[in-house]
């Protein structure tokens, strides 16, 4: 899982699984971290109103 | 000291099914060796734990033509399609708990690595593979007489026969100790070979021509031109190996003389082993 | 984002409240948030780095003390004790009868420990049931022989200057593996400095890639 | 007594009516849960498995909630990619029933395992050769994913709503979901089929062994594709239900037609395809390995050739041509008809491909080996159907899953639209 895992080959199969894998893994997590902050902004630039819209 | 890598050994067996009399040593000794645990009631064997297991196969013939041979199957160390070691479970398991140690060309299971999801069994045509469907229970005082060079196992973990690898280890060691490069044949026996009483098991270093194993196998190191993902198919006609067209390339040979008997090693159509049955003998004469 | 929750909650209160929203209460409640956050942090961090090892292994002490230091100088290097057997496994830690070939019931010295070794298991011919610090799981094989004769390898590089030692550590037990605590290592973090430090699969590994050039298979080392 | 929580201007059945029917579905649940601490408490003795059947009931229950779960990555893909906007009147629920899926197979996973508290190791020490690996991996992704696609559904019951922040979050990760379905859809396209590839790569089982491409034998693509395909019947029967059990329309006829069409071409295409993949593995794979055809469907007791026409011909090119063909997929009737059949033919190849692949005899002298599950098998099988019906009890009545509710339901009133 980890390049400090017993396991842990830099090989062609190991790339092609984890790279997937770790891309996938940053863009959900990149994409919530996004959304998270944003929304806090957000809230925090709120007007009195604007949550109604 | 990159010798001590130097040098590729090839486990395997070969068990003369004309000298097997079916009497279980072989099972007993297995059991004895390495610990395997058993149940109270052994009377579902699906469920109980036989690294060696003797099946019974009959012609299926009426008296007097009825035949009957015991066949001992321990796990067969398949090295996979083509040779290079992808064996069925190995290349299944999830955690790396078993893998095809090239030095040996034994398929090892690790039991504290083994989480117990049980795909290496469903992988493994032979039903090689057992399952520790209880912690083993030990009578009293039993505990005392198990081999402290084979580690027990837990339940919910699969287990499986090792050729006897801890003896290995051992013969390995003294030669260590007595600075030799390496061990002699008779130094590592499994236990099952040690415990026939007929002498049908010949265990050696297929890799080694001195060995009794490779003479009497005479493994072919080129692929079988019928099906490329077969290699090490034997030169004696009247050895085989179980499933070998699936291409698993099992290091456990058979030797009969009955033609039944070898028949009965793989799955044919019809017809077809009528063609396949004497091909070795023509590869050998065409060979020369 | 526990600061921003609270600061949230927050004003939704005061909105259903009062419909309007001060933005210096919204400051207040992120800055608790973020006080909050940060004393989380350290208790955690805190406890992780010096609470947890000490829950996580008992300690327990040898039988009487041991001085290692003093035997070598009177019977010689380790091999004098930890010998070869001719099968070529290890016997590891010496039995009694071992130690009897110098001790008697006479006392050698007069130390506390010596008095306890021969009263306790001298005289009464008990095995001494040492605590080993490098004892591997059982589904561990490692062949003394294969490192120290075939590989020439000092013992000092698995077991650190043991042999130097005038006194007996406690021995710490993982309290759910049952393991010693130098598999693992001192290092919480699992950081080491001297080849000695732990005794882990991968510290197994990482030397036999370095000088045999590969890592090893599963059977190698296990049983 | 909980109006405060209930959606915006749309019924709901009273709490005691609704809480007596949640008791009802709760008490299987618990049935399903003593079963749960018998098996990790005892062991995997509990269950009727053996060393011939190391894959069983579970292991199918996990494939099959798993293939009609599929409709949420299917759906999503086809909303937030291929914008077919018609389809956000369904998106929610088939989230829905996706997280329900997928929490199930991910819990039946933890039981399965004979050593539950090394399950990590799966990750850990991960082979990644091993296509279980892949499944592991991608299924606990895609579980997030499914996850993150239905906070915002979360986030939009009125009282959450009210809170500042959740209002932000929820719109905002709307706003960045065509990311989020881009990435479930690529992880769920390889968890799905790794889940085929983990009967297709066992050459040592010739009933489940398929030829393919590169490390992928084509099982992996059949899985994907039939996933694709019978998911949406799930979601269409999984409504139907809903809408039965509610008595109210949720979702409008042109959402259904339209999401049974695409099914329906889906199911046809696929089936081809696995009717190709049948063929090539009789005539070719199989006797290569020295058996014949019948081998796999005779002398035994239950398979025969009549699971074989079930999975493909009733349960497969039937539900496809109903629903490709637009009379009869206008017709409720015939169009329940072929959703049910649909769920049964997915669920059908699962089930042969990993009950029928441990019973078979490959050895020459061995015999075919048939199981019954234990009490405890079945318990736990059925908790996950008990819990998604609590699941969507819940999510019905306090959450916006169907936006059309009350412009279906409650004309009268002017239609307010959300996001």
């Amino acid at each position: 899982m980890f390049p400090f895992c017993f396991e842990w080959a830099w090989d062609m199969a190991h790339a092609i699984f984890f790279g997937g894998l770790w891309y996938a893994v940053g863009i959900l997590g990149a994409g919530m971290t996004y959304v998270v902050i944003k929304s806090a902004y957000d809230t925090m630039n709120d007007s009195g109103d604007s949550h109604h819209h | 000291m990159k010798q001590e890598n130097k040098k590729e050994h090839k486990f395997g067996m070969v068990i003369d099914l004309d000298k097997c009399t079916g009497c279980g040593s072989c099972m007993v000794s297995c059991m004895a060796e390495n610990n395997v645990p058993f149940k109270e009631d052994e009377s579902n064997k699906k469920d109980s734990i036989t690294w060696m297991r003797v099946y019974k196969l009959t012609n299926g013939k009426d008296f007097p033509e009825t035949e009957v041979v015991y066949m001992p199957r321990p796990c067969q160390h398949c090295s996979g399609k083509g040779g290079h070691g992808h064996s069925p479970c190995v290349s299944v398991c999830p955690a790396t708990a078993t893998d095809y140690g090239k030095d040996t060309g034994i398929v090892s299971q690790i039991y504290t690595r083994c989480f117990g999801c049980r795909y290496c069994m469903g992988a493994c045509p032979y039903h090689a593979r057992y399952f520790n469907w209880w912690d083993p229970k030990w009578p009293e005082g039993m505990e005392n007489y198990l081999s402290p060079n084979v580690s027990p196992r837990m339940r919910g973990v699969v287990e499986k026969c090792s050729f006897c690898y801890h003896r290995y280890q051992l013969a390995r060691e003294k030669a260590y100790l007595e600075e030799r490069e390496e061990i002699e044949e008779m130094e590592y026996q499994t236990a099952c070979t040690t415990a026939c009483p007929a002498g049908a098991i010949v265990f050696g270093d297929l890799n080694n021509p001195e060995h009794e194993v490779t003479k009497i196998v005479k493994p072919d190191d080129h692929p079988d031109p019928r099906n490329p993902d077969v290699v090490g198919k034997s030169r004696n006609p009247k050895v085989f190996r179980l499933l070998e067209r699936l291409g698993t390339n099992t290091k456990v040979y058979y030797l009969s003389e009955r033609e039944w008997v070898r028949k009965a090693g793989d799955n044919y159509t019809e017809g077809e082993w009528e063609t396949i049955k004497n091909h070795h003998g023509k590869t050998q004469i065409s060979h020369g | 984002m526990s600061a921003i929750e609270n600061k949230s909650e927050n004003r939704s209160t005061e909105n259903a409240g009062e419909g309007v929203s001060e933005d210096t209460r919204d400051d207040k409640g992120l800055g608790l948030g973020v006080i909050f956050f940060l004393v989380a942090f350290v208790v955690c961090f805190l406890s992780g780095t010096f609470l947890f090892p000490k829950l996580l292994y008992s300690k327990k002490e040898q039988p009487f003390n041991f001085d290692h230091a003093l035997h070598t100088s009177e019977a010689g290097d380790c091999e004098a004790c930890h010998y070869y057997r001719e099968d070529g496994t290890y016997s590891g830690n010496p039995k009694l009868a071992s130690c009897l070939d110098c001790h008697s019931e006479e006392p050698l010295g007069e130390t506390e420990d010596e008095a306890i070794f021969v009263e306790e298991y001298v005289v009464k011919g008990k095995e001494i049931p040492w605590l080993v610090y490098s004892r591997q799981p059982d589904c561990v094989f490692f062949s003394h022989a294969a490192h120290t004769i075939k590989a020439k390898m000092d013992c000092v590089e698995c077991h650190g200057h043991i042999g130097e030692s005038t006194v007996s550590r406690p021995y710490e037990e993982n309290r759910l593996t049952g393991y010693s605590r130098d598999i693992w290592g001192k290092n919480i973090f699992g950081i080491k400095k001297n080849s000695w430090d732990r005794m882990k699969m991968d510290d197994c590994a990482e030397c036999h890639k370095e000088r045999t050039g590969h890592q090893g298979y599963c059977f190698q080392c296990h049983k | 007594m909980d109006s405060a929580l209930i959606p915006e201007g749309v019924k709901r059945t009273s709490f005691p009516k609704f809480f007596l029917g949640m008791a009802v579905v709760g008490a299987v649940v618990l049935w399903g849960l003593i079963a749960v601490v018998l098996i990790w408490w005892k062991g995997l003795n509990q269950t009727n498995m053996n060393d011939y059947y190391g894959f069983a009931l579970w292991i199918w229950a996990d494939l099959a909630v798993i293939a009609v779960g599929g409709g949420a990555f299917f759906t999503g893909l086809l909303k937030y990619i291929f914008k077919v906007d018609e389809l956000k009147n369904i998106i929610n629920f088939a989230v829905i029933i996706g997280v329900i899926c997928y929490s199930s197979a991910l819990f039946i996973l933890a039981i399965d395992v004979g050593q539950p508290l090394r399950s990590w190791f799966i990750f850990w020490h991960a082979n990644v050769h091993s296509m279980l690996t892949e499944v592991a991996f991608c299924l606990s992704c895609y579980f997030a994913v499914l996850v993150i696609e239905f906070i915002p559904n979360v986030l939009e019951n009125r009282q959450l709503n009210k809170v500042s922040f959740f209002h932000h979050l929820a719109h905002n990760m709307h706003g960045v979901m065509a990311v989020f379905a881009a990435t479930g859809a690529f992880l769920s396209f390889f968890h799905q089929g790794s889940l085929g590839g983990v009967a297709g790569v066992m050459y040592g089982r010739p009933f489940a062994f398929r030829e393919g491409l590169l490390i992928w034998p084509w099982t992996f693509f059949l899985f994907t594709w039939s996933a694709a395909a019978f998911g949406p019947c799930f979601t269409l029967l999984v409504t139907k239900i809903t809408e039965a059990v509610t008595g109210k329309k949720l979702v409008s006829d042109k959402t259904v037609h339209l999401l049974a069409k695409i099914s329906g071409w889906m199911i046809t295409t696929y089936i081809i395809a696995k009717i190709i993949d049948t063929i090539y593995w009789a005539t070719v794979t199989v006797p290569a390995s020295g058996f014949t055809f019948s081998h796999f469907f005779s002398n035994n007791a239950f398979y025969g050739y009549w699971i074989l026409f079930a999975e493909i011909v009733l349960c497969g090119v039937v539900p496809g041509l109903l629903l490709i063909y637009k009379p009869t997929r206008e017709n409720s009737n015939l169009r329940l008809l072929a959703i049910i059949l649909g769920v049964i033919g997915v669920c059908l190849n699962r089930w042969v491909m990993v009950l029928q692949v441990m019973a078979v005899p490959v050895m020459s002298f061995d015999t075919w080996a048939l199981y019954i599950p234990s009490w405890q098998e079945v318990a736990t099988t059925i908790l996950p159907v008990a819990y998604g019906i609590m699941f969507i009890a819940l999510a019905y009545r306090y959450l916006p899953v169907f936006p059309q509710e009350k412009e279906l339901n409650y004309p009268a009133q002017p239609v307010v639209e959300g996001e």
